[in-house]
This record gives C-alpha cells, sequence and structure tokens, in this order.
C-alpha cells in the first residue's frame, strides 16, 4: 500500500505517451478519411449481383432460382421469377429475375446467399460508405448489378477460382454438346 | 391508442420513504455495459436492495431460430454476445453436430481452438479494461485492450470477412480455409499478446487504488456459486475447479496442455486475476495449436449445409466460453428447422448472484461487481 | 457416472411412489432424459443433488418445451387373436397426442463432474393445468430461466420465489415461445 | 532582461498612467483583472484541448485533430456547441438555485487569482494573510455544488453533493495542515513573502525551495493529492463519478451553464495548482542562478504547467477511490502525516542553526526517521491493516 505499484503505472502511461511520438504501436489510430486500411481479401459487405459481358441486366448470371431467398436468415430478399427463358452460359435455357430486391436495412451482410448460390451469381461486396442523400434502402437489380470482373477486383483468389470453374464447366458442355452433335449429323 | 401519459412518478426526494432512496440504474446508465437497469434501493449509498430488470434487448433470439434454417441461425448466434461471435458460433455448431452425428475434420477442430482460444484472449482483456473504467480510470487499460484486440479482430476479417460478425463455423467444419501466412500472423500476435499482458498487468495488477477498490469486494462464496450456476472465470475465482475444457474435452482440448488458475476468496480482485492468469493458459493453448496445425479438409464434405435434416431428437451441447457455459440446447422433429432452439446464456444466469454480491456493499462497488461479472445485453436479453 | 436407468432406480428406491419414465432420444447425441412427477420432483431434485454418488450440484440448463396437440401416425404391434392363435401384427393407427408444456433441467455435477442428466417435468395441458414445482429452492440458477419459462411458455412454478415476468414486459398477455402464438392477437398492440 | 521580466507590470503601468489620476486606481485594478480573466481564460481553453490530446497519447490515440491546425480551435468548437445548446431545466428543480449554482462556483474561484504572485512583482493584491483569504475563497466551491446538486431534483445529483460536501470538507483539512509548515518557515501569510523565503541557492546550487526539504517534499504530496481532491479531479472525482452517477451534481445541467461548471473546475485546480507553485516549487524562482535570465513570469509558467500535466498524468493513470476509502485516506493518512510533517518542519527549522560538520545530513536523517516510518506505517495501516498477497493455484 505504498504507491509502488501506482507508481509502476504511471511508468506505463508515461511510456506510452512518450511512445505515441516514435513507436507505431504506440499510436494505431488510423485517420480514416485520409488514412485507410487495406481491405482484406475476404471482408464483406452487403451482397451484389454478377453479370457477364456488357450488359449489366441481360447478363445477369442469377438464375432466379430463390435458394438465396429461402435460406436468406433475415429474409431480407425478394425475387420475381421472369416468364421468359434466356440460355446461360452452358447454353442451358434458365429463367432470370424480373425482381430481385435487397432490402439493406434488413440484410445482416452474413454471407449466407452468396454460400449457397449454386450459380455463382450473388457475392459479397466491399463497398462500406453507403451514406447518400436519399432514403432509400432496397437495392433493386439494376443497383446490385455488377460485372465479373469487379468481383475479380475485390476477391481476386476467391474470383479466380469460380472463373477457371466455370470455364471448365462451359467446356465440359461444349463437348457435350460436340458429343451429342456428331451422331445428329450422319 | 393515445392514452393520457401516465402521471409523472415524484422525483427526488419526495420518493424516499424512511432514510431509504431508490435509484434505477439504468437502463441508461454509463457504466451497465448496454441496457441493463438495476433499481437499487439505497440506505446513504449502501444498497440494501438490488432487483435487475432485463430485457430492454430482447428480440426473442429463440423464436427467429425456431423460423430459420440450422444454416440460418449462426449469424444469429453472432449477434449473441456479440464481443465473442466465435465461440457462440463453436457451441450452436457443436450442438448442431451433436444432434446430427456429424464429424469434424482435424484441421477445422484446430481452427476453432485458435479462434476460440483469440476470443477468449481478448474477451478477458477488454473485460479488466472495462473494470477500470468502471472505477474511473477513464478507460486507458481499456484502450489498451482495444489496441490488442484490434489486431484479432484484423486476423477474424482476414479469415471470415467479419471483424466481429464472423459467422465463420459450420457444422461439419468451419466455412473456408486460413489465408495464405495466417498462422504466422496468429503465431506473431500471440507473442505480441504476452508482452502487452505484462505491460498490462504492470499497470494494473499492483495499482493500490485497484486493490482497495477491489478486494473484499463482491464476494462470492463457492457454495452459493455452484447452487447459482454461475459458471466461467466468475466461478472459478471463487475456487471451484470447473472448466468445460478439462471436463467435458469437447473438441480436442484433450490434446492441449494447459492449467485452470482458480482463486480463492471469490472477490472482484480473484475475478480480475483469473481472467489475467486465464489469458496466460489461453496463450499457451494457442501456441501448442498453432504448432500442431495439420492440413487436410476444413469441412466433412458429406455435411449438407442448406436442408440439413436431423433425425428427430434432441441434444445439449456446451462449451466454455469466455463469459461461462455457453449452451445450446436443439430439438429436432426431423424437419429441415428446428423444432426448439434454446440458449444458455452464462451472463443471465451470473447475474442471478448479483443482489447477493452487492448486498451491504456501496453504489460505487455495484458498477465494478457487475462489471467482473462480465454480461454483455445482447446475451442476457436475446 | 450411473446409467439413466440406475439414477431412476435409486431415485425409486429413495422415493417410494414416485412415477419415473426414461425418455428415449432417437438422436445420435444420446441424451436420454428422465420424467418426473409433480408431487416427487422437488423431493427427486433434492435427492439427485445431495445424494452422494450422484451429488448433481449444478442445474446448468433449464428450458420449456411446447408441445401442443398432435396426431400421429404410426405403425403399432397389435396382438391379433387370429383363427384362435394369438399372433402379432402391425397395423397403422392414427394417436392423438395431447398437448402438454414441459420444463427441461439438465444437470452436471461439479463435484463429481459427471452429466449431464436430463429431468423433465410435464404440465396436463397447455390451458388450466399449467403449474409445476419450481425447482429453484433446489437449485438457485434455476431462479431467472424458470422466470424466463413463465415468461416466454407460461409454465407457472409453484414455489418460485419471485415468478414475474423477466424479458417481456409486466403488461404484456401471451406467451410468445409457444407454438401457436400470434403476434398480432398479443397484447403488444395494447400496451 | 529586466524590462521582459517586468514587461507586464510596466505595461500596467504606462496604460494606467493614461487615464486621468481620478480614475488610476480604478482603470489599474480593471486592468488586473482583464489580464487575469484574458490568460487563465486562455489558459482554460488550452488546458481542455491539451488535456485531451495528452490523454489520447497516453492511451495510443492522437486526441481531437481536426478543428484547425492540430485541432487548436477545438475549445472554440465546443464553446460554440455548448453556447448554442438547449438548457434543460428540470420540472422539478429549484430554478433560482438551479440557475445560481454555476455563477456560485465560477465567481469566487476568480478572486483566489488576486492573490497568487504569478511573476517577480506580479501579484494583484499584496494581502497580509493571502493564504488565508486564499483558502477562504476556496472553500466557497462547496457551496456552488451542493446548491447545484440539491436544486436538481435528482437522485444522481443528490448522492453527488453528498459526496462533494464530503470530499471537499476532509480534504481541506490536509490541504490546510500541508500548508502550516511553508508558513512556519516563512514566517508569514503573505505568497509574496512565501515566494520572497525560497529565493537563493543553498551550497551555491540547489535552490531553497521548499520541495527541496524532506519536509517539504512530503509537505508537497499531501498537497497535490489534497489539492486534486480540493479540484475534484480524477482520482477524487467522485462527485461527478462518471462511471456511478451518471455526472454527479452535473447531471441535470447542460448547455452554458454546464460549460460554466467546466470553467469553474479548471479555474479551481488552476488556483490550487497556482498555490502549489507558490508554497512548495519556489513560485516564480529560476531554478538555477544561470537561467535567472529568463523571465520570473516565464518560470511560474513552466512551473505551472508541469503540474497540470502532472494531474493530466493522474487522470490517465489512476482509478478512483470509493467514497468511504477516500474519507478513511483523508482522516487516517494524510492529516496524521501531515500532523507529524509540522513536527519534522519544526525540527528542521529548530536545526537550522546547526554548525557542525555533517548537520545538514544529520536534519536530512532526522527528519527522514520521523517522516518515513510514519509513511510506512500510515500506509500499511490506514486500510485497517495490509491485506495478505494472494495465491493462486492451478488446477491441471
Amino acid at each position: 500500500m505504498l504507491g509502488l505499484g501506482i507508481l509502476k503505472g504511471f511508468m506505463e502511461t508515461g511510456r506510452n505517451f512518450c511512445g505515441s511520438y516514435y513507436d507505431p504501436e504506440r499510436l494505431t489510430t488510423v485517420q480514416y478519411p485520409e488514412e485507410r486500411l487495406e481491405p482484406q481479401a475476404n471482408a464483406r459487405t452487403i451482397p451484389f449481383l454478377i453479370y457477364d459481358g456488357s450488359d449489366p441486366i441481360g447478363g445477369l448470371r442469377c438464375t432466379a432460382c430463390t435458394i438465396c431467398e429461402q435460406e436468406c436468415p433475415a429474409h431480407c430478399i425478394e425475387i420475381v421469377k421472369d416468364t421468359a427463358k434466356k440460355p446461360d452460359y452452358l447454353g442451358k435455357m434458365q429463367l432470370h429475375p424480373k425482381v430481385f430486391d435487397i432490402d439493406t436495412a434488413v440484410c445482416m451482410e452474413c454471407g449466407i446467399c452468396a454460400e449457397v448460390c449454386p450459380f455463382d451469381s450473388i457475392k459479397m461486396d466491399q463497398v462500406f460508405e453507403r451514406a447518400g442523400s436519399h432514403r432509400r434502402l432496397t437495392l433493386h437489380k439494376d443497383d446490385l448489378s455488377k460485372s465479373n470482373e469487379y468481383y475479380n477486383k475485390i476477391h481476386p483468389a476467391e474470383a479466380a477460382a469460380v472463373d477457371a470453374a466455370r470455364a471448365e464447366e462451359q467446356k465440359k458442355a461444349q463437348a457435350r454438346k460436340a458429343a451429342a452433335a456428331v451422331p445428329a449429323t450422319p | 391508442m393515445n392514452a393520457p401519459p401516465p402521471p409523472l412518478a415524484p422525483t427526488g426526494r419526495s420518493q424516499t420513504a424512511g432514510d431509504l432512496l431508490e435509484v434505477s440504474m439504468g437502463p441508461h446508465h454509463p457504466s451497465t455495459h448496454g441496457v441493463f437497469r438495476m433499481n437499487v434501493v439505497l440506505d446513504g449509498e449502501t444498497v440494501v436492495k438490488l432487483t435487475p430488470v432485463f430485457g430492454y434487448l430482447h428480440r426473442n433470439h429463440e423464436k427467429i431460430a425456431e423460423k430459420n434454417s440450422y444454416l440460418g441461425s449462426i449469424p444469429y448466434t453472432d449477434r449473441l454476445d456479440y464481443i465473442c461471435s466465435m465461440t457462440n458460433n463453436w457451441a450452436y455448431v457443436l450442438s448442431v453436430e451433436k444432434l446430427a452425428g456429424i464429424a469434424v475434420p482435424e484441421r477445422a477442430e484446430y481452427i476453432r481452438v485458435i479462434v476460440g482460444e483469440m476470443t477468449r484472449l481478448f474477451n478477458h482483456a477488454c473485460l479488466a479494461g472495462f473494470l477500470l473504467q468502471d472505477m474511473g480510470a477513464l478507460g486507458t487499460p481499456l484502450m489498451y485492450a482495444f489496441r490488442e484486440r484490434e489486431k484479432i479482430l484484423d486476423l477474424f476479417e482476414a479469415l471470415s470477412g467479419s471483424r466481429m460478425m464472423c459467422n465463420y463455423m459450420r457444422f461439419g467444419g468451419c466455412r473456408c480455409d486460413l489465408p495464405e501466412g495466417w498462422p504466422e500472423k496468429a503465431a506473431r500476435i500471440g507473442a505480441g499478446f504476452e508482452s502487452f499482458l505484462d505491460e498490462f498487468e504492470a499497470l494494473l495488477t499492483g495499482n493500490e487504488i485497484l486493490r482497495a477498490r477491489s478486494e473484499g469486494v463482491g464476494v462470492l462464496p463457492r457454495e452459493l456459486a455452484v447452487n447459482a450456476g454461475v459458471t466461467g472465470p466468475g466461478l472459478r475465482a471463487s475456487g471451484v475447479n470447473y472448466d468445460i475444457r478439462k471436463v467435458d474435452k469437447y473438441g480436442i482440448y484433450d490434446r492441449f496442455k494447459f492449467r485452470v488458475p482458480l482463486g480463492e476468496r471469490g472477490d472482484v480482485f480473484d475475478r480480475y486475476m483469473v481472467r489475467i492468469l486465464e489469458m496466460r493458459e489461453s496463450l499457451m493453448i494457442l501456441n501448442q495449436a498453432l504448432h500442431d496445425l495439420p492440413d487436410g479438409a476444413i469441412i466433412d464434405p458429406k455435411v449438407r449445409l442448406r436442408n440439413l435434416r436431423p433425425k428427430a431428437g434432441e441434444a445439449y451441447g456446451r462449451i466454455e466460453s469466455p463469459k461461462g457455459e455457453l449452451g445450446f440446447y436443439l430439438i429436432s422433429d426431423g424437419g429441415p428447422i428446428p423444432y426448439r432452439y434454446r440458449v444458455r446464456p452464462p451472463s443471465l444466469i451470473n447475474l442471478t448472484v448479483l443482489e447477493d454480491m452487492c448486498m451491504g456493499h456501496t453504489i460505487a462497488d455495484v458498477v465494478i461487481i457487475l462489471g467482473s461479472i462480465d454480461i454483455v445485453l445482447g446475451e442476457v436479453d436475446r | 457416472m450411473q446409467t439413466l436407468e440406475q439414477i431412476k432406480d435409486r431415485i425409486a428406491a429413495a422415493l417410494p411412489g414416485a412415477r419415473l419414465a426414461v425418455i428415449a432420444n432417437a438422436s445420435p447425441a444420446g441424451q436420454p432424459s428422465l420424467l418426473l412427477d409433480h408431487e416427487h420432483a422437488l423431493e427427486a431434485a433434492r435427492f439427485l443433488r445431495d445424494a452422494p454418488e450422484l451429488r448433481f450440484d449444478y442445474a446448468s440448463n433449464a428450458t420449456g418445451v411446447d408441445w401442443p396437440e398432435r396426431t400421429v401416425k404410426e405403425r403399432v404391434k397389435v396382438k391379433k387373436m387370429i383363427d384362435g392363435v394369438e399372433k402379432e401384427t402391425e397395423e397403422l393407427a392414427e394417436r392423438k397426442i395431447p398437448g402438454c408444456l414441459e420444463a427441461v433441467y439438465h444437470l452436471y455435477s461439479m463435484e463429481l463432474g459427471h452429466g449431464p442428466l436430463i429431468i423433465r417435468l410435464r404440465t396436463g395441458n397447455r390451458t388450466d393445468r399449467v403449474t409445476l414445482p419450481s425447482l429453484t429452492p433446489v437449485w438457485r440458477s434455476c431462479e431467472f430461466q424458470e422466470r424466463e419459462i413463465f415468461d416466454l411458455f407460461g409454465i407457472v412454478f409453484e414455489g418460485h420465489p419471485d415468478l414475474r415476468r423477466i424479458l417481456m414486459w409486466d403488461g404484456f398477455e401471451d406467451h410468445p415461445m409457444r407454438k401457436d402464438y400470434a403476434p398480432a392477437a398479443s397484447g403488444e398492440a395494447k400496451a | 532582461m529586466k524590462t521582459l521580466d517586468q514587461i507586464f507590470v510596466l505595461t500596467q503601468h504606462w496604460l494606467t498612467g493614461l487615464a486621468p489620476a481620478a480614475l488610476q486606481p480604478l482603470v489599474s485594478m480593471l486592468l488586473i483583472i482583464a489580464a487575469l480573466m484574458a490568460v487563465f481564460g486562455t489558459c482554460f481553453a488550452l488546458t481542455t484541448i491539451l488535456e485531451r490530446k495528452t490523454l489520447g497519447r497516453m492511451q495510443n490515440r492522437y486526441g481531437p485533430n481536426r478543428v484547425g491546425p492540430f485541432g487548436l480551435l477545438q475549445p472554440a468548437a465546443d464553446g460554440i456547441k455548448m453556447l448554442t445548446k438547449e438548457d434543460i431545466v428540470p420540472e422539478a428543480a429549484d430554478k433560482a438555485l438551479h440557475f445560481l449554482a454555476p455563477l456560485a462556483l465560477t465567481a469566487p474561484v476568480w478572486l483566489a487569482f488576486a492573490v497568487l504572485p504569478f511573476g517577480r512583482n506580479m501579484s494583484a493584491i499584496e494581502l497580509d494573510a493571502g493564504i488565508l483569504f486564499f483558502f477562504a475563497i476556496g472553500s466557497a466551491s462547496e457551496l456552488a455544488v451542493f446548491m447545484a446538486g440539491w436544486s436538481s431534483q435528482n437522485k444522481y445529483s443528490l448522492l453527488g453533493a453528498m459526496r462533494a460536501i464530503a470530499q471537499m470538507i476532509s480534504y481541506e483539512v490536509p490541504l490546510v495542515l500541508a500548508s502550516v509548515p511553508v508558513l512556519m518557515a516563512a514566517g508569514s501569510l503573505s505568497l509574496p513573502e512565501i515566494v520572497r523565503a525560497q529565493s537563493g541557492y543553498a551550497l551555491g546550487w540547489i535552490p531553497r525551495w521548499n520541495v527541496l526539504t524532506p519536509w517539504g517534499a512530503a509537505g508537497f504530496g499531501v498537497f497535490l493529492v489534497a489539492a486534486a481532491a480540493e479540484s475534484n479531479r480524477c482520482p477524487f472525482d467522485l462527485p461527478e463519478g462518471e462511471s456511478e452517477l451518471i455526472a454527479g451534481f452535473l447531471t441535470e445541467y447542460s448547455g452554458f451553464k454546464y460549460a460554466l461548471f467546466f470553467l469553474g473546475e479548471y479555474l479551481g485546480l488552476f488556483a490550487v495548482t497556482g498555490l502549489g507553485v507558490t508554497l512548495f516549487l519556489g513560485g516564480w524562482h529560476a531554478p538555477a542562478s544561470w537561467l535567472e535570465w529568463l523571465p520570473s513570469w516565464g518560470w511560474f509558467g513552466a512551473k505551472f504547467s508541469a503540474l497540470i500535466f502532472l494531474f493530466i498524468w493522474m487522470r490517465a493513470t489512476l482509478p478512483r477511490l470509493r467514497l468511504d476509502q477516500l474519507l478513511n485516506f483523508a482522516w487516517k493518512f494524510l492529516v496524521p502525516l501531515a500532523l507529524i510533517d509540522l513536527v519534522a518542519a519544526a525540527a528542521w527549522l529548530k536545526s537550522g542553526g546547526w554548525q557542525f560538520a555533517w548537520a545538514l545530513e544529520t536534519r536530512w536523517l532526522l527528519c527522514a526517521t520521523l517522516l518515513a516510518p510514519a509513511y510506512v506505517c500510515l500506509g500499511r495501516h490506514w486500510r485497517g491493516g495490509t491485506p495478505k498477497p494472494r495465491r493462486y493455484h492451478y488446477a491441471q
């Protein structure tokens, strides 16, 4: 009870005070708008939809299968299927979403939609500065649609794996088609 | 709809009965660690009665989970004890694994231990920081604890994509493998944590004011602690040797060498000290786990994450979360959503003894006793 | 730790007249439970806590389960006299299971380090016979948890020192964790 | 150098000389008041920002650095914010008292600066019993704090006020007792006289500051602790008790009234720090003869800033005591220690005439044998015995 412990404490805070002038370990603030942390490859915020090619709506990979809608723990996805079918990258006829809404006020950015999507269509974005002058929190199809290049930019490793797998499948599908086409033209 | 508001309760002196003063601490009080309220009856500054009031953060987590698939509940468990999402995930997936009989690959078990112990590290460090914050030290130690916590949270972000709401574990393993260089970084941060702990203790443990404030305050007798179901460091500070990592040996905890620190008196200082010592043991486990980390699959490929339909039956799984025994009780009726989903919240049950611990102490002690119990309102109110 | 059957026999020996039943659990977890009757529940709990080889001194988890009335179709083995010979045949029978509320307690022993022992108590029905004996006098840890069961499921615990709502507010009327709870019809609009 | 040292005094004389002769005493006084208010008002603004920055640095962060260069305009921003905030008065409050409390705190605090010597020939009035005046004025803040707590009709405010009264009354005793040896040594109650008594150098190089004598060091320690308690600084900020009592007696104050309390507390701190510098640190005297070319008010400012820094450092490091411990600490540790210090000072002064070879060392030893065992004994026992060291065992 003689104040030695208190003195030790003073030494400790004093060390941190002095250290803050030369040791970056002791001054850890990142002054946000000017300084930024490197984004982590895995970081996730709200989901987005991937399109291939140049048409943000027509090129959407989404086939409106509604798996993400069912699995979303917060039930923030709403999908209305289009009636018309379009061929996908494998040439199969697939449905497309007429409406694809995500209520970002409800979305908790858990990433389960991206995890369960069998078409690699919905992925997690990395934008976090979403403040704006409007009150619109429900994002529609055209807000959500982003290119595959963008996906490659934010999640390089993951996107490369996805692209490779898709190319592989496409090759297989073409081979199948070719194989199917051969007996058809005797 | 527009009923007239109830007449204003008389405030201040007029409400005192005799010599007693009834004070409502919370829900908007700086040191109730969230929206928690205590109705305290004071004689001078001495507590003669204390009634905790819960439910300000109640969202019926259990009902939500009973309407969601087994997979869909994992992100919700993150939000129970929002400081330690990894251990919440773990307790839940452990219960589902028990319920459905799912095996976990070895590598995933090791990763679970690593992230679980890291969670314990920063939880205890932050708690010790909060303890001094509650004593009025302007949060200096808290800032140091947060500094170290940030480093671990960065690791968690690199691993799972999110700092606090990790949503990382899955029944049958973990969601994704460790990124390149992660174990090395983790080892480095573990080593740094060791020296941080030394500094932290230099600032706190010997401090005469801290000792004067915490010794003999909020004593929790051993028998009461057991009977009231107190778990975690609070229980061990009272001298009861009960650590679920040792008792249940869940996961692969039987492979690690670590000790369970026990207190003698069960006062606030013991609860603080047991946590500090536990952090050192956690570092030992962390080093062993990082050293032995095997290669292999991260998740059982056979497991169905979507549409899991366990056989009808029930299971109770529990782990030693940083707060105490975190358990999940699941009943399946064979369908894709749990029939009954129950969280055994250590924070809530540890609060059972709050009144007993606070009796006869002053209002200033109530704050640090509450702090030393370590509650997170996301878990208390669910 | 002794098996559940052994524990059951010991309780039966200590408390003559207690009606006990082992409820099997088909899940791989293999945690069967023991159903106690109302009259002997408190005594049995005390016995479980104090018996030297059992010493279940720690009630970890206490929770409620709602079982609404339901009908199940199951194959029942029926003994029938067919042509004068007793034969066992299987028949598809529809059985009505009356609804009840259930309180489930998970017990462990801190002293001996074993567990869990799961005990259950069932109410008569879901409407008017919803009283169960409180186990809080035996294990303090049940205090808040039984309050929570009362709040969310509507089981009234007799002998509980302070049975009030805990998570919902005092003017609230329904019990939200029941399976037939409908939010619109609850007291939420009124309060 | 002389001019620089006396620049404020000369300016004041010159300005006074411009006024008609009949008004000169009044103008002279007004000038001093204006100067004091300007200097310590600025000092208040600067301290708030520097305190926050220092605390930030001690906690591994920057502190405010957005408004103006290095965040130095932060106090202006804070002031504007405070002024434009809604002034909330609780319905149940005693409105008149609630309004008067911040004034009753701030007004008398300014008076305390009247007697402090900030430099050579630089004290507003040279009262013969200056230190008595200072303590009399200083105790007025209790009244204001209690007015605030009582009139707010809030339980937290009331508890805060109760704490404030108990604490401030208790700590005034060691504060005064710790100053008594200085008065004995100087033989005067006048503050400029006390400073003059600390001039010169022992052995040619050790300044004759009171803090550099055994009784002075002990007295300074007691004085610092009591001063922190008097000005409600951490670790004695129980009346506010942020983590316990929300904001104590300030709970129901907002806007400019809150700012006034803030100002009053800081001014109280400045005043008592200035007194500490005057009594123990040699006032405006330089620490060495070859540093005497620096102006005297500069030295006062430097010592003053160092003490303020110490208070900030304390705030970053120490948790606060509980009320009963706080009072025990005052009555069972500080007061006895201050009394023993009185004896030590008496012995020191009485033995001042010793002429033999090891006289100085013997005097030191004499005082140390009085003070050190007392410190150890009191330190061990003010809580009713030392707690046993704790052992933690491990289960495998």
